[in-house]
């Protein structure tokens, strides 16, 4: 019930992280989305990815666009400032935010309309640009805000909860970012929250453009038969290829592991990703092979989830705009006026 | 024939074909002119396109100072064969048409009543020079040394000039200087010098610059202290975006790492750029967009966003003609209402209206604060005319001691201090609440920006009374904004009159030279310069204190008018429409001759001042 | 305690929570009580949400027929205990709170001026059924039942009603009807039968017909011949093209092939759109789109292109609160400026104001006509509350006898028979010129269709007559759509008066109970209703004719009245601005009590006819 | 010079076609570009093209969007109507031409900037949906009618004229027209004639979205030495996979072929696209291998060109509509017009 206020007292016995809080300091305001709606599992796997990384919550930026997806940003890290802006322009918003500040971490979070649909142009566009945010898709198929029509990532052939078949071809929000620069690029399901919640850690972590596509079943208008995205659906035809640790800096690494069936990605901040193999021909270090993967076993009616892609020696925007260290918020009028005496200088020049 | 006589006041325009090198040589010819101490303002008209279609260069020589465009041509350099007709037409009477008379053209192509010197320009080029850019190129150098015959430019002046233009690459100035010459002593010898038209030293420039207002409005972003530039390239604007990105190398890269205190991205359209000016701005950097009219439509949504969710932004619209794609190399004033009312449901923005370069320097900083104080979308508009002609105006100034308001910020330290905070929450009673920064303080400050409606704190609601309560506080801040404005200028006639006239922006130098043409018919005029919106209670009253008001300005539709009409509440009947809009810039001869016609029959008709209704004319 | 006593004249208001299936049972108990011959007007109050939040339906009973809001709540359904302070809080004096007390309630939370009367709907439920679904939907029905027997409301017209709702579905018809009767019975034997709240057979709803907005203008797309329809989904206006689609099957199938006559694309955004509506419009079809205010932002440039370009459009928007996301499931009439200047430069866009369904449907029809003939995008304004919510009206009607009106198109045959052709040549001197479609002609008649500036023969220009000669057929075309725009709809009060009120769309209903308590009141004003800007003579008359017109919108910053003084060039002092703008739809009681003060005001203060200038209060 | 008049009469030598017409009759208004403009090149092949395919003029449909490219459809065919409509959304415009009337050919001519920077989600959607149409881009890499800024194809590390290096990841319009599903897409280069005009034929005869990215050289912007899109680097790292020749339903189909070198793909309209392969491991019926090839040669600085990928067997926009055959503009009253009997059932069922 919706309205109930969460209780404010912690239980004692809670664990703590690193930064010596709770996963209750990561939580937001309580969810008005459906009942079983896997937009709701995907905030809690945020909430925990971000306990685990002992992430500062108030140094996080949260953005979104609009639709059931994008309101879930209210229902996690309450410490955060928040940005639930318009139909499909998040990412110019969180681009505009990041340079603002590259010191925080950005998360953006849309839906499948909002971002492959009327937001296409400006998801295309922040990848290519290599904006260091975790950008998160909740993919269902469907508009579940505006009741249930197709997005632009319904599959061909799909049915509508009304018995409506999808004509148009559907995006591949993943390949596209693979497709466009992103370096990291993961698939998960909403109800997979073993491979969610690393995936959205090595995310968090990456120095770059990290978008995860999940798919997140729509109970109120897309988990019927003839759905391919519902939580059965999903669940019969999801091909994990590899599973996730990430492994922070803070944390010594000793174990050992066989090579081949391990591998270890260092990221630019000292992170590592440890990433182990379930299907043997999956290389995640090369963009072609895994649009060609990906690709080819969607052609076969499977869904490849896992870290498809990672880039780790990426390069952002602020590195390729050669922006200073310091947050352009905080410079005052003595960095960024040049004063009187140039001024003249100038004028001088225009005479 | 007579042919005509002046000093120091006059108009040449040259008629060439884009894409030819014949820009810089005619701004050579206008600066060396200003050198000489007589004021002159040079225009482009250029076509929509990159190569091979007509562009003008119109430079007017005045004494008197009027930078206004005169129209007409005095003296006609006709290099353009595709518009000869026009050009030579258009030529005053009395005037006089310099041509390459390389080909021999028949005598119908003439008028009788001009005076007519012809100069084989591809000869004497093709005689000299073997390249065919060389010869393209020192043709509009040696027409340039010929007419400094005819007029009596100093050589000297205009040598000056390319010695400072090829600094440091002198390969290129010798042979520039040479052309120069060869043109000026073929006009000594064999042109009719000196013509009835002659510069004259004086002392009439004084330190004044010569400036483009984007190029000054970019200065402005850099001195208003803007951080963050995005932007979607759009004619006339976009030279205001890349002069930011010029002056940001030079005024703004950190000495010691070499790194920028600036970020600037082209986005890929102005959605985009608008986008990201919200989510720069919401996260505490001075951040500006520039564009012209299709932009602003198309970021129409997000200016509701920012107006609702109140966010800092600063828009330059650098006007062109519309609607539409219209003519987008022409210059107009029909963006007003767009701007005031921008997106849908009840929205209003503070915009800023700069009169010329000098202004668009001030305003564009101006407006970073004025955003950052209303937390507001916040527009600066000027006009191809100011954008991009270079024109002469007082020195930029800057005073030291000004520093940044960054409006009502919350830090670190005040909410530690156990500052109360509502994010939407008016504690001062001026419509303006507090805001925080994304990431300034671990447990307190935090909020939810957002688009939909919400209460004082922030918070989600539909209820009707909060939704109120939040609008109202909204006319409240627009009511507050008239503070942070330019005030009006004010210019009384010499007598008291009966009769005003309102302008703005680029309007305002025909207006100056018009009202002079008045005060010289004894005429007595009222003027007013509106600088910002919403008006301030000096614009409305002024309008209460004559019996009839002429709003002029250079759109169809009175857009201004409109404005002062309704969020003046002044009866229409008493604001007369005063519209030019065919692209071209305002003129003094324009203004004068609507404003005299109807001041006549507005005193054989007595006004309507007591007659309540009735549709006016106008 | 004296509990309120009325038949046939009352409100009842349901408290639920979105997603409980409690839409279907609440039509069902309105529509029955339409069935005995009672007006009705239901209102669906709810969230931007899909499950789990309050939501209200509003049931006014009103034998007078008056269909707008009245406002407050003599009957109170309590079905969500997230809102049962405030819901018990809405409920007149006197009135009734009927809620379900399974859970006992504390004392406390009651109030002793109201007659409570609990009925154990879950136990009941929950002792009936085992699964979980079927608990909560019959639990709608139960209370039905319960309320047709506290109210005097007939079984056997709400069994009708089911049996007409699961025809063909009869498994699931006789569990609704044993409901109902459990819920009938129960009350009848344990509630306090009948309440002094009592529906009276009558005979006010004749052939009346119980109509949404966005369905009644979806078949006036049909009927008006629209054949392409492209649309992004945005509430309210949504399931208009979810309407438009179902009326196509039902009646655009080609009966022998199977095959569509239309094409409906959902659009990846307004910008797609408009954009697939405008190529629609150009190639011949008759095009639109629906969508509420965000949309109308994107669209501005494309709208600005229709405009200059001269393409058909017709654009339905039902509107709902702004600015920005604002109050998506709220009403509101605050894009009128929006749509009526849409886009940069210089436009004006004709408005078409339906004042419920049935003018959706009719305007709508209307539109694609309008649109053709004048060659321009031509907006229906309807709202939330017009749209989204079922209203008794008269039913529709159509003359078989009418014909397209295509406008000005000239056929092969007419340019085989020499037709001279200029695509924007004024040829009748009304403004409209005439146009071709896309391969109509092997040789003659083709044409570039651009956004920028060009001739009277549609070749490119950019010289300065030819743009004004064009804005000025333009405006000239603006004043010929008046003609063919629908008139306004005058109710002169029952003797001569000095005042007037002017009011559209949505506010109709509230208006006219509003003269209804003026008269009463023996107050006299004169109203008009505008159908269409741009605004014909008779309503510039109006205002005229009238010492001051109140102007009444659900706005806050007036935009009607904006439009009137600057269209119209009359003086704001006279107009006066009644505004509501809370996102819930007007109510009488509102316009009567904010007029009925000003009116007093006035007369107390004398009108300041003749007094020129002066900023009005309002 | 651009301003004489063209000549009227026609040189009565002139060849002509099946319809008795000769290229003159498919030629526009004289081009305003600047001399050397790719873009201008692009138009002859289209007239080309269309004088070959005995195309009737008037029932073409010409649409571009805002830029030099866009402004070309004045240039070619002017007994076609032209639209010139808004910068980036001539996809849209023309989806709706297209829905009104099925009958005719609907060519639309678009800019790099137009269709990769502003206009990128109209292009993708466009693609999705299947609107049989030939879509050419001019690709120059720049905006060339603002003078010459980096388009959102620019290649990463391209130089500017002014020497700025592009950092943004550039977008291959071919493959995202593949992943986004046009069952036709080539590439092709303005200075060769020989390969680009039996692309457009080919794409003018092809039943569904057909798309052809042909890189056109700026000489006023891009065509210096760091340029990636001038017409030396062009031609030194132009890779053709096959020759195209298309045969229309008219003319028999006589030769014969060794197999394998030769690859013959019959269309809806009887129409054969006969293949010549040049590159021997080219597959142009697969989009995956096609789109693996495309970017894997891309790596290697290798711009691939020819028919990429072909999907004979396109279903269009209108057949997913299941819209009449005959074009939407010219039904009349009767058709549409439910009438007022209609209108009373419908009355009935709102009582
Ligand atoms: C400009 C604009 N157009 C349309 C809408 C209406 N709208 C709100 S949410 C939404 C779709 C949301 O779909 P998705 O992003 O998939 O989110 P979901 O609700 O499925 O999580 C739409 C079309 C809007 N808010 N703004
Ligand atoms: C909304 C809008 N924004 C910006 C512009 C300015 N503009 C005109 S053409 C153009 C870019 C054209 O580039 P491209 O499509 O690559 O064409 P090219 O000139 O290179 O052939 C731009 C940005 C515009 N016309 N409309
Ligand atoms: S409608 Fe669908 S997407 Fe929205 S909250 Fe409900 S289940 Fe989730
Ligand atoms: S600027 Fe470039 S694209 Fe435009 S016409 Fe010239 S060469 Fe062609
Ligand atoms: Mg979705
Ligand atoms: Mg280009």
């Amino acid at each position: 019930m919706t309205y109930l206020a969460k209780p404010k007292l912690h239980h004692p016995d809670l664990p703590k992280n690193a930064l010596g809080l709770t996963r209750r300091d990561y939580e937001g305001t309580i969810s008005t989305l459906c009942a079983g709606c896997g937009h709701d599992s995907i905030s809690a796997a945020i909430i925990q990815a971000c306990w685990e990384l002992a992430v500062q919550p108030h140094r996080v930026a949260k953005l979104s666009g609009i639709g059931c997806s994008s309101k879930t940003p209210t229902y996690f890290l309450d410490k955060s400032h928040g940005f639930n802006s318009v139909h499909g322009r998040m990412p110019s918003v969180l681009t505009g935010a990041n340079l603002a500040n590259r010191e925080l971490l950005y998360l953006g979070v849309s839906g499948d309309g909002d971002s492959a649909s009327i937001g296409l142009g400006q998801f295309a566009h922040s990848m290519r640009r290599g904006v260091n945010m975790t950008y998160i898709v909740e993919n269902n198929g469907v508009y579940g805000l505006t009741k249930g029509q197709f997005s632009a990532t319904a599959d061909r052939g799909s049915k509508s909860k009304r018995g409506a078949v999808n004509t148009d071809e559907g995006i591949d929000l993943a390949c596209l970012a693979m497709q466009l620069g992103a370096s990291y690029v993961a698939r998960s399901f909403s109800g997979d929250k073993h491979q969610l919640v690393p995936l959205i850690k090595g995310a968090l972590t990456h120095p770059g453009a990290a978008f995860i596509d999940v798919v997140s079943p729509c109970v109120a208008f897309n988990n019927h038969e003839g759905s391919t995205r519902s939580y059965d659906y999903v669940r019969h035809h999801n091909e994990a290829v590899n599973s996730l640790d990430v492994i922070t800096m803070h944390k010594e690494i000793t174990a050992e592991y066989p090579p081949g069936s391990l591998q270890e990605v260092r990221q630019h901040d000292g992170s590592v990703l440890r990433l182990r193999k379930l299907a043997d021909d999956y290389d995640s270090s090369s963009r072609i092979a895994a649009m060609s993967y990906v690709q080819s076993h969607y052609a076969r009616g499977e869904i490849v989830t896992g870290l498809l892609y990672v880039e780790p020696d990426a390069i952002d925007l602020h590195e390729h705009l050669g922006t200073t260290m310091r947050p352009l918020n905080e410079l005052g009028d003595k960095e960024l006026c040049p004063g009187s005496a140039a001024l003249a200088q100038f004028n001088a020049s225009l005479r | 024939m007579k042919t005509l006589q002046a000093t120091n006041d006059f108009v040449i325009k040259f008629a060439n074909v884009n894409g030819s090198g014949s820009a810089s040589a005619n701004t050579l010819f206008a600066k060396s002119i200003a050198r000489m101490g007589v004021p002159v303002s040079p225009r482009n008209i250029f076509p929509s396109n990159i190569q091979g279609l007509p562009t003008w260069y119109e430079v007017r020589v005045c004494e008197a100072g009027w930078n206004a465009r005169r129209g007409g041509a005095d003296l006609m350099v006709a290099m353009n064969p595709q518009t000869w007709e026009k050009d030579v037409a258009e030529v005053t009477p009395g005037g006089y048409l310099f041509y390459d008379s390389t080909r021999p053209m028949p005598a119908g192509k003439f008028r009788d009543d001009i005076l007519v010197i012809g100069m084989p320009l591809t000869e004497i080029c093709n005689a000299t020079y073997t390249d065919p850019r060389q010869r393209q190129l020192f043709k509009n150098i040696i027409y340039v040394g010929a007419l400094a015959a005819l007029l009596g430019i100093e050589l000297a002046e205009v040598e000056k000039l390319i010695g400072e233009q090829y600094k440091g690459k002198e390969k290129l100035l010798e042979p520039n200087v040479k052309a120069l010459r060869m043109g000026h002593e073929y006009a000594l010898a064999k042109l009719p010098c000196p013509l009835g038209l002659q510069v004259q030293r004086a002392d009439k420039v004084g330190d004044k610059v010569f400036l483009e207002g984007n190029n000054a409005a970019a200065l402005g972003a850099v001195f208003g202290g803007a951080t963050v530039c995005a932007w979607y390239p759009i004619t006339p604007s976009s030279s205001m975006a890349e002069a930011f990105a010029k002056h940001c190398r030079k005024y703004r890269m950190d000495k010691e790492t070499g790194k920028n205190n600036f970020a600037i991205v082209q986005a890929e359209d102005e959605l985009a750029s608008i986008g990201m000016v919200i989510g720069a701005a919401w996260n505490g950097a001075r951040a500006f967009t520039c564009t012209s009219g299709p932009g602003i439509s198309l970021m129409s949504e997000f200016i509701g966003l920012a107006y609702f969710a109140e966010i800092p932004a600063t828009l330059v619209n650098v006007q062109r003609a519309g609607p539409s794609t219209g003519m987008p190399t022409r210059t107009q004033q029909s963006d007003v209402l767009l701007c005031a009312f921008a997106s849908h449901g009840d929205t209003k923005h503070p915009i800023l209206f700069p009169q010329d370069a000098k202004e668009a320097f001030e305003f564009t900083a101006d407006a970073l604060d004025i955003a950052d104080r209303l937390q507001t979308p916040v527009f600066v508009l000027t006009d191809l005319d100011i954008g991009m002609n270079e024109r002469l105006c007082d020195p930029l100034t800057w005073d030291d001691a000004r520093t940044y308001d960054r409006g009502k910020v919350l830090t670190k330290e005040q909410l530690d201090a156990g500052a109360r905070f509502g994010r939407y929450l008016d504690v001062d009673d001026d419509g303006i609440t507090y805001r925080t920064y994304p990431g300034t303080h671990p447990s307190r400050g935090s909020f939810f920006t957002r688009g939909t409606s919400r209460d004082r704190y922030a918070r989600y609601t539909e209820e009707g009374t909060a939704y109120v309560d939040n609008m109202q506080r909204l006319l409240r801040k627009f009511e507050t904004a008239k503070h942070f404005m330019p005030k009006p200028v004010v210019r009384p006639a010499a007598k008291p009159s009966r009769y005003g006239a309102i302008y703005y922006g680029s309007t305002a130098p025909a207006m100056e030279e018009a009202l002079a043409l008045f005060e010289a018919d004894g005429i007595h005029l009222d003027a007013l310069r509106v600088r910002a919106f919403p008006f301030q209670d000096a614009v409305i009253d002024f309008v209460n204190d004559h019996d009839h008001v002429f709003v002029v300005e250079q759109n169809r539709d009175g857009q201004l008018r409109t404005l002062l009409v309704t969020e003046g509440a002044l009866d229409p009947a008493r604001l007369g429409a005063v519209l030019h809009y065919d692209g071209t810039p305002i003129t003094a001869r324009f203004i004068h001759g609507d404003i005299a016609k109807r001041l006549s029959a507005l005193q054989v008709t007595p006004l309507r001042r007591t007659v309540a209704g009735g549709a006016s004319g106008e």
